[in-house]
């Protein structure tokens, strides 16, 4: 299984690209694990996750079609 | 959420004041209005640790800010008795002194319109995904925090 | 109050949305501005008893208005941390769906610049001697009352 | 002693003109109480008494020089 990933604002900065693929992740808790460990400055990083463009609270299941973005705060406006 | 598609809100650059005047001038006609309300937000030259921001780069996450405005318009027109509203902000560079946030609200009476034109902002702000990279004179930038 | 001559606010005939235009472009070179916020009253095409109001006219004691709206620009700006303040009111005859109202209030930040335009506004309906007549088609009238 | 008064919006309706002359008053509660007189409509009107450019609220003094004004609701805006 690989889930693509959209990232945004200054969370490009902290993965270093706007766009990743993830391998063997079936759930955003696997997925948040996976990338932690590859990016570790994202443990003191701020941002939310959005599954098909609904932000979400709880670890949510994810499969090929999901599309997950990496959503740091908002400064719209 | 209705199946009607999303409105497009974003406009690549600044927001011309000729615009604002074309979209106020457009409502002549629609004369059950009582009451404007406008809010514009524009880019401020802050100075940070001796820099001056000269700049803002916004980007978005397009489909879901789309999605997401279109909720919080049908949220708003639910709660207050509007004739009618606009909503418009900028992506790419817009340079300090420029608009890059323009919400448009009308209604018989002020109240409404001044209510309706205030929460959307304070939404728009907190709820869609949009980032704004703060521009130094030196190249350098931070990413903007709203408040 | 201070000596200094109260400034005029009133202006003969409608607020064209052009002058609203040129009053928002004149602020691009005060980049210490984040937020800017515009109400603009509009006429009515109210129906009272069967009859269509076409148009208001508005009267003033000017002297008296001139120095009430000298106070409350003052107020408002002890209250709130503006970096400007514009407000413009018609005189004479308005049509319906045109602008007699114009308040333009510019802050740094988007709550001060909000919260002054709304008292603002409300202060002017509530204290200003203005007097609006509401004229129908048949050429017959009758005053208008705020609420 | 005669003052002069000015009338606004709905008054001159009652009144019939926007400015009035009237004699041997020293006060704004004389005052009222010859306009009633003279415009005995003006006993149902709502309107509100200033003088020299500010409202009063109790019965005033008035001169010659006095700048009397009856001021019916605002409806600006």
């Amino acid at each position: 299984m690989k889930v693509n990933i959209i990232i945004f604002g200054q969370m490009v900065d902290v993965t270093g690209s706007s766009t990743l693929l993830i391998e063997n992740v079936s759930t955003t808790d696997e997925l948040v694990e996976k990338l932690h460990l590859q990016f570790p400055a994202m443990a003191t990083a701020k941002y939310a996750i959005a599954v098909d463009k609904k932000m979400i609270r709880e670890n949510t299941s994810i499969t090929n079609n999901s599309m997950v973005a990496l959503l740091p705060p908002f400064s719209g406006g | 959420m209705t199946d009607r598609k999303p409105k497009n809100i974003f406009v690549q650059g600044a927001i011309a004041a000729g615009f604002v005047a074309a979209s106020i001038q457009k409502h002549s006609t629609q004369t059950s209005i009582g009451a404007h309300s406008i809010f514009l937000g524009q880019v401020r030259n802050d100075v940070i640790n001796n820099k001056k921001v000269v700049a803002i780069y916004y980007t978005t996450y397009e489909e879901m800010a789309l999605e997401k405005m279109h909720q919080i318009r049908q949220d708003i027109f639910t709660k207050y008795p509007l004739t009618c509203m606009h909503v418009y902000h900028s992506l790419g560079k817009i340079l300090a002194g420029e608009i890059s946030l323009f919400v448009f609200t009308s209604s018989a009476h002020r109240k409404a319109a001044i209510d309706a034109c205030e929460e959307t902002v304070e939404r728009i702000k907190a709820e869609l995904p949009v980032w704004g990279k703060e521009l130094f004179q030196d190249e350098s930038y931070q990413w903007k925090e709203n408040k």
